[in-house]
């Protein structure tokens, strides 16, 4: 057996009021793919901070190799070849692309100048082989989310690492961009470079990893060789149980179409966009990022003034103006950037959940707290929040408990018309299905759910009705008897137009 | 061109169109308001005009690139005294006596010494201790006070050197000394914010400071250093302009820092870091000096001044974000 | 064993009954309230009058008047804005009253002031909530604006009541309720009234919302422009009220009554913990922020330091009361700035 | 007889009502005169702007300027660039400091420290009269640190104190930065700190007030001589009504009006002394009758 690239013993860290990790102990060989699984809040985040110099541990070794090492700073992780790919965006946005990929290592030519020919160059051949198709020299606060991540992945490239941890670089990334991301992992590899990987998609997990260890609630569960274990095993020590991952079947009474939109477009970021959602019913919105589907949901929650069409609701013409129109309408929108749109990070979890609702629960002039708690209760029950109480900031929350929070908020308002844009970005395969079996639920009891997703499993296993977008034009609708993998795959990718065989 | 960069222009144009403007407005008025026949767009009064942006412009450059740092510093109003004081006291202390008039670069550097120390306690407290810059410097406001209070009383601290004041006075090329510090400022700056590691750095440890963080910038010290770099400049400022007058009352520089900041602001620079340009404060100074020298030459009386120039950089705002309007399918947030 | 067990019931979320932080804890994290204490004790040690019950109420009631104006600024600055106007607002408010209160009497000038001085926050509140202009020039530009409305309004010429001794208008400044000095009364009420409305009403929670994040507080319905705008009515409310006790107290004036306060003000709010960022800070924090800074300038006067002493005296006790202050939230005193 | 430009730069208009009635008593002076146009200026206490200011007015070509100096040295550079560009220049209020003399056609002004030591006169006698003269024990509220009236009052005050009543103490000193408010919180702490206080001299009268207004507050105003300086309309209704003891009487008319003249004087080629003092009269409950009440 080789000798570990990086070795972790009986970590220990712990927060005020939660210990995040208890003990774990992990290791990750040269030239191997590593995945690192657990529930939202299992410490897989933190455990991958304190490797990267941004936590210190209370207790516990970090070798690499053989070597015994005590890292202050994410400079001396850098300093010992362990690069970092966060699960938040960690980017500069106002700097270009090139300057942030070497942050921290810009190259020099005396008097501290920078270097920006050789910088441009090191950073377009890095750029080559992620095939991206932005220039070294563009702000990055003008890329895609995607492309943010793409930058964030290249950040790795710019050295000859000893060991990478990937902390869920595809939440955001589209098919095409992960594949690109599979090979470069797959050079690392090749190059005797330690992978951790961190995802909660399972196929991924099975495609490009060869070991699986898993967390839960901090500690360390046990670690399975991927070429023989499965995606049930794996979840079962994960979450303690099975889970039922089916497409689906049901289908509930319908009721009367709840919302309809009519020829509606905005600019050029989509145009003549018409459908209707009935009570009871699930849409589900697939196509690339960047074919408009966030614009239209923001349209329909009273962000955005279309330039042309109507948007009807119960047979009416409604005018949004604002988030709290739609609000008033009944409309809600789990928003695609949980930090950016859907929390105030600094508030704790109750108040974030019962936002939009605070005016209408009050009692008198005082808001209602025992009413919000009780609501908070009820959803962190329901959605397996983990945190220790309701007054914890929401900031402290693991990236998939923020977003069940969020998630959690809009469920509260008991909408007309709910729309979810990327709702399980994120979220642990259990939560996951819990999510999925929410958004079914609150169809069957009458309401209209509009999910829009970039993964397809999910469209296809909550949908009743499948929209198929491409560049800001629908270009086919599915019922989910006739939907296919390949036919959805063509509608999305502008191809529909050929007839099918 | 590249994405933003034409918004970017045109935010950063703002200025230079209120400026022209301002110049449009004041060659006209002046026509009618003015008692005097020199023309305001003279081109001796427009030398002028760069000359006394000089005192706030050299603080307000030194400002930008603490603001785009991520941080603010309130206290270079009274760096700039204090700096004036040992500038002018120095240059009569016993142990210079034999100098003669080469007393005078020992007491330029002793003065901007005096500033890079109090920027470097700033920058060491914000460092060391975590407390927001903003109230490190607002303390220090106080503190540095104090300490010029503390040097000589209630009393002016004064030295005439007749060597320096021609000096300062002198005309090479046209422009005044204190304009060839400005511009030398203007031009440093803007080499060092747009091309050195520093600069960008500032940019983004401004931008995102977790991100530099996690990047392995030292954020700490390189935060000093550009405290240290304000401090410098603020005494930079004291030395230009004192050269030329001479006498320091102890609480000259009051309110010093207000107007810096409201130049960097109209200039474009977030209060909230990671964006900005010297040359756009640059432009923030021209268009605040140019205010108040044109309302003196058309005659306005207190009142009008003091409510004009407020209701002015609202205005600067206001037509600033018209410019900068992304049209009608902009998010509404 | 137990610990074990305790944790995990934590990290699940212990949902019936949440966990409280024990009340010593609880108290090590509000570290401005220590820096009072030992400031407090300090200055006790050090003059024997300062506790002095006399003293002590002398100084609450010359700190009101920077008080109730800093609860407004409280909410400015929580909804994420700036306000350095209300120095300059308060002159406004004091110049106006005084002339009001000979020419129509002090019944009608109370309202008449009031509905001024909140018409200049509703200016400030249109253009920085509707208009989205950056509160600090906004504000700054105000500052000199209202300065030179003020002058205006006076003729630069100092305000005074013409009969002193013969009017009601002296209570608000000059007044006592049951031992109690009225501007202290109204400093009180007003700080457990709007306390209350920041820690419990709607209103309040939207305002800490669009100050932590605005972008989320519009997704949430919240009507942002609206909230920024009623935090300047607050303010200006605020301010109108230190413009009355203020009036009342000296029942006349100057025109630069209010100047440089603007900066004491924020001082005093931010010491109580509230961030310039937004999103965060309380009433009560900045009533003992208010509280330091009128006890240090007593307790620095009776001690009979210079002033200028006091200047270095103050910036260093504002900069260890936060560093405490903000020590005690993170559990460590070095920063974690690398 | 030939028409004249005279700009004038102030150091603080709005500061307090003595500048602004300044101001304006310089306008309609001028104003009054046909052959007189006037730049009128105000530096805002900020002595940089009012170096920007001198400038400004020797680039117009102004016949004359007048200067009431934000720091008494630090224009003088300014003051000898007018003067080398032919253009005559007359302090105002406050003198600049002697190196500067060569550079000025004349001061007209108050003598602040005649009255500083005035005021210690004012307070002296009235302890005699009391007599408690050698058992007095006094504070001081001082103007606006820095400034030369402040610094100039406070000098006279003092230095002529010990001459006349030699066994009055000063207990201490606090400046009240010009400022009623701030004055009244200053008095509040003295008060509290000092359990004999018989007088209490303040740079000028809207600061005295203020310490009355405090005195009153704690009910000891009946045991204070209070003093003061430039004798604002509120110190003269506080003598009036008996809380007031004395000040100094000082019009900003006369002041303005005799700074204009002078100037226009220098202009025409008269011969002006170089120092234009005018009086500045005690002024007390004893002699108030003799003056009328201040307009400021
Ligand atoms: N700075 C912090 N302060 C307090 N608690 C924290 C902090 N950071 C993490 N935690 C807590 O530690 C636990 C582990 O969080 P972590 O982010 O490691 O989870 P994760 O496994 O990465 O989850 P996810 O899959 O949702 O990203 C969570 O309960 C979280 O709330
Ligand atoms: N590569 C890119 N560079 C710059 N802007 C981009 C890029 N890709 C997309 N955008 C912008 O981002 C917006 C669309 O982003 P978004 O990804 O939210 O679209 P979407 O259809 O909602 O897709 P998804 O829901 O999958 O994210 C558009 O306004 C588009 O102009
Ligand atoms: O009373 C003072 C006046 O005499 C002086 O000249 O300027 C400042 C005033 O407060
Ligand atoms: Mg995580
Ligand atoms: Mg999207």
């Amino acid at each position: 057996m080789t000798a570990a690239a990086l070795r972790l013993e009986n970590i220990v860290k712990t927060f005020p009021g939660v210990r995040a990790l208890d003990g774990v102990s992990f290791d990750v060989r040269p030239g191997e793919v590593h995945a690192l699984m657990g529930e939202n809040g299992a410490g897989k985040s933190t455990l991958m901070k304190v490797l990267g110099g941004i936590h210190q541990p209370n207790e516990g070794t970090i070798h690499v190799g053989e070597r015994p090492v005590v890292m202050q700073t994410p400079q001396d992780a850098k300093a010992l070849g362990i690069m970092f790919i966060h699960q938040e965006l960690s980017l500069a946005t106002e700097l270009s692309v090139a300057e942030n990929i070497y942050l921290g290592a810009l190259p020099t030519r005396g008097f501290g100048r920078v270097d920006r020919a050789r910088l441009h160059a090191d950073t377009q051949r890095i750029l080559d082989k992620l095939r991206v198709s932005f220039g070294p020299g563009t702000k990055v606060g003008d890329l895609s989310i995607a492309n943010q991540q793409m930058v964030e992945i290249a950040r790795a490239l710019t050295v000859d690492p000893v060991a990478v941890i990937f902390d869920e670089p595809t939440a955001s990334l589209t098919d095409a961009e992960k594949v690109v991301l599979f090979d470069v992992i797959a050079d690392l590899k090749a190059q005797g470079v330690g992978i951790i990987y961190i995802s909660h998609r399972m196929e991924e997990i099975f495609r490009i990893t060869d070991r699986i260890s898993v967390l839960r609630d901090g500690q360390y569960r046990g670690t399975l060789d991927t070429a023989e274990t499965d995606e049930d095993e794996v979840t079962q020590l994960m979450i303690g149980r099975a889970l039922d991952l089916s497409r689906n079947t049901s289908h509930h009474q319908l009721g009367d179409v709840a919302l309809e939109v009519q020829g509606l477009s905005c600019g050029r970021l989509y145009e003549d966009i018409s459908f209707a959602v009935r009570r009871g019913e699930v849409v589900g919105f697939y196509g690339l990022v960047g074919a408009g589907r966030t614009e239209i949901a923001e349209t329909l929650f009273g962000l955005r003034e279309p330039s042309k069409g109507r948007i009807l609701l119960d047979g009416s013409e409604v005018r949004l103006g604002s988030p709290a129109d739609a609000i008033a309408h009944g409309i809600s929108l789990v928003p695609e950037d949980r930090k950016g749109q859907g929390l105030v990070l600094g508030m704790n979890c109750r108040d974030n959940m019962t936002l939009p609702q605070v005016s209408d629960l009050a009692s008198g002039m005082l808001t209602a707290e025992g009413a919000e708690t009780d609501i908070f209760a009820r959803y962190h029950e329901s959605l397996d929040i983990r945190t220790p109480s309701w007054r914890q900031t929401v900031g402290n929350l693991s990236g998939g408990n923020q977003q069940k929070i969020v998630i959690g908020k809009w469920l509260a308002m008991k909408p007309k018309v709910l729309i979810v844009d990327e709702p399980t970005r994120g979220i642990d395969v259990g939560s996951k299905a819990e999510i999925h079996n929410l958004i079914r639920g609150l169809a069957a009891d009458g309401y209209a759910v509009i999910v829009i997703s970039s993964e397809m499993p999910e469209v296809l296993h909550v949908s009743d009705r499948i929209v198929a977008m491409f560049s800001g034009r629908i270009t086919r609708t599915f019922s989910s008897e006739e939907v296919t993998e390949d036919a959805l795959v063509q509608a999305i990718s502008g191809l529909s137009e050929k007839p099918a065989a | 061109m590249q994405p933003g960069s034409l918004s970017t222009f045109l935010k950063r144009g703002a200025i230079w169109a209120f400026i022209a403007v301002e110049l449009a407005f004041f060659s006209v008025a002046g026509q009618y308001l003015s008692v005097t026949d020199t023309a305001f767009l003279d081109l001796d009064n427009m030398l002028l005009l760069l000359k006394q942006s000089a005192p706030i412009g050299i603080i307000a450059l030194g400002m930008t690139v603490v603001m785009i740092n991520g941080n603010i510093d309130l206290s270079v109003g009274a760096t700039f005294a204090l700096a004036a004081i040992v500038l002018l006291d120095s240059m009569t202390w016993p142990i210079f006596a034999g100098l003669g008039d080469w007393v005078i670069p020992i007491s330029w550097a002793l003065a901007l010494a005096t500033g890079v120390v109090l920027g470097a306690i700033n920058g060491f407290i914000v460092w060391k201790t975590g407390v927001d810059a903003f109230i490190v410097t607002l303390g220090a406001m106080l503190g540095y006070r104090g300490l010029v209070f503390m040097y000589n009383g209630e009393q002016p601290t004064s030295h005439l050197n007749w060597t320096l004041i021609d000096f300062a006075e002198a005309q090479v090329l046209g422009l005044h000394t204190a304009t060839w510090f400005l511009l030398g400022t203007v031009l440093v700056l803007w080499l060092v914010m747009n091309f050195t590691v520093h600069g960008r750095n500032a940019y983004a440890i401004g931008d995102n400071r977790e991100a530099a963080v996690n990047a392995g910038i030292r954020v700490g010290p390189h935060m000093m250093i550009n405290f240290m770099l304000i401090g410098f400049l603020a005494a930079l400022s004291a030395v230009v302009f004192y050269s030329e007058s001479g006498s320091v009352n102890p609480n000259d520089g009051t309110l010093y820092e207000l107007w810096a900041i409201t130049a960097v602001v109209l200039g474009g620079t977030k209060l909230t870091g990671g964006s900005g340009s010297v040359v756009a404060t640059f432009g923030g100074v021209i268009a605040i000096q140019l205010l108040r020298k044109g309302l003196g030459y058309i005659g306005a009386d207190t009142e009008t001044v003091n409510l004009v120039i407020g209701l002015i950089l609202i205005a600067v705002l206001f037509l600033d974000r018209q410019l900068n309007v992304k049209g009608r399918q902009e998010l509404r947030t | 064993m137990a610990d074990t067990a305790s944790t995990t019931d934590a990290k699940r979320g212990g949902k019936d009954a949440p966990p409280r932080e024990p009340i010593l804890k609880l108290v090590a994290k509000q570290g401005i309230l220590i820096a009072f204490v030992l400031f407090m004790i300090g200055f006790a040690l050090a003059n024997s009058r300062f506790l002095d019950p006399e003293n002590i109420m002398g100084v609450i009631r010359s700190s009101a008047i920077l008080g109730v104006m800093a609860l407004g600024v409280t909410f400015v600055v929580i909804s994420g804005n700036l306000d350095l106007s209300v120095g300059s607002m308060m002159s406004f408010s004091t110049i106006v009253v005084l002339d009001l209160h000979d020419k129509i009497g002090p019944a009608l000038a109370i309202p008449a002031m009031f509905a001024l001085t909140l018409c200049l926050g509703a200016f400030i509140g249109f253009l920085v909530g509707y208009l989205k202009l950056n509160s600090l020039i906004v504000t700054l530009g105000m500052l000199s604006a209202i300065h030179g409305l003020t002058l205006t309004w006076s003729g630069g010429q100092n305000m005074d009541i013409a009969d002193k001794s013969g009017t009601w208008f002296s209570v608000f400044g000059q007044g006592e309720m049951l031992g109690i000095p009225v501007p202290i009364l109204l400093f009180a009420l007003l700080a457990a009234t709007l306390g209350v409305v920041l820690a419990r009403t709607p209103f309040g929670r939207k305002v800490y919302a669009v100050g932590g994040n605005g972008t989320a507080a519009t997704f949430s319905g919240i009507r942002r422009a609206r909230v920024v705008f009623l935090c300047y009515l607050v303010s200006a409310f605020c301010v109108a009220c230190a413009g009355l006790i203020q009036a009342s107290r000296s029942l006349g004036s100057q025109n630069t009554v209010g100047q440089g306060m603007e900066l004491e003000v924020l001082a005093a709010v931010i010491l109580g913990g509230a961030s310039l960022l937004g999103g965060s800070g309380a009433i009560y924090k900045t009533v003992i922020g208010v509280l330091i800074l009128g006890f240090i300038q007593n307790g620095l006067l009776l001690i009979g330091l210079q002033f200028y002493a006091q200047y270095v005296v103050t910036w260093i006790i504002i900069i260890l009361a936060v560093w405490l202050d903000i020590g005690a939230k993170r559990g460590r005193f070095l920063s974690p700035i690398a | 007889q030939d028409s004249f430009t005279i700009g004038i730069t102030q150091n603080n208009v709005g500061v307090d009502s003595y500048q602004t009635t300044y101001e304006q008593a310089f306008i309609d002076a001028a104003e009054a005169n046909d052959n007189v146009e006037t730049v009128v200026l105000d530096a805002g206490g900020d002595v940089a702007r009012q170096i920007a200011q001198m400038e400004d007015l020797i680039q117009q070509e102004v016949d004359a300027i007048i200067i009431w100096p934000t720091n008494g040295e630090a224009v003088i550079p300014a003051v000898r660039k007018a003067s080398q560009a032919g253009i005559p220049v007359i302090v105002t209020n406050s003198n600049i400091a002697e190196p500067g003399f060569d550079f000025v056609a004349s001061f007209s002004g108050p003598d602040n420290i005649t009255q500083g030591s005035r005021s210690a006169e004012i307070m002296c006698d009235r302890f005699k009269e009391q007599g408690i003269a050698d058992e007095a024990q006094i504070v001081q509220i001082s103007g606006q640190p820095g400034y030369t009236t402040a610094i100039e009052r406070a000098q006279g005050f003092e230095e002529r104190l010990p001459e006349v009543c030699p066994n009055v103490t000063l207990l201490e000193t606090q400046p009240g930065d010009w400022n009623r408010e701030k004055s009244q919180q200053v008095m509040e702490a003295f008060l509290v700190k000092y359990d004999d206080i018989d007088g209490v001299y303040s740079g000028d009268d809207n600061m005295g007030v203020g310490a009355l207004n405090a005195a009153k507050a704690a009910g000891r105003a009946g045991d204070i001589t209070f003093v003061g300086a430039t004798n604002f309309a509120v110190g003269y209704e506080a003598m009036e009504a008996g809380d007031y003891w004395g000040s100094i009487y000082q019009s900003p008319v006369d002041d303005a009006e005799a700074a204009l003249q002078t100037a226009l004087d220098v202009l025409n080629g008269e011969d002006v002394p170089f120092l234009n003092y005018f009086d500045t009269p005690k002024i007390t409950q004893e002699n108030m009758g003799e003056f009328s009440k201040p307009v400021f």
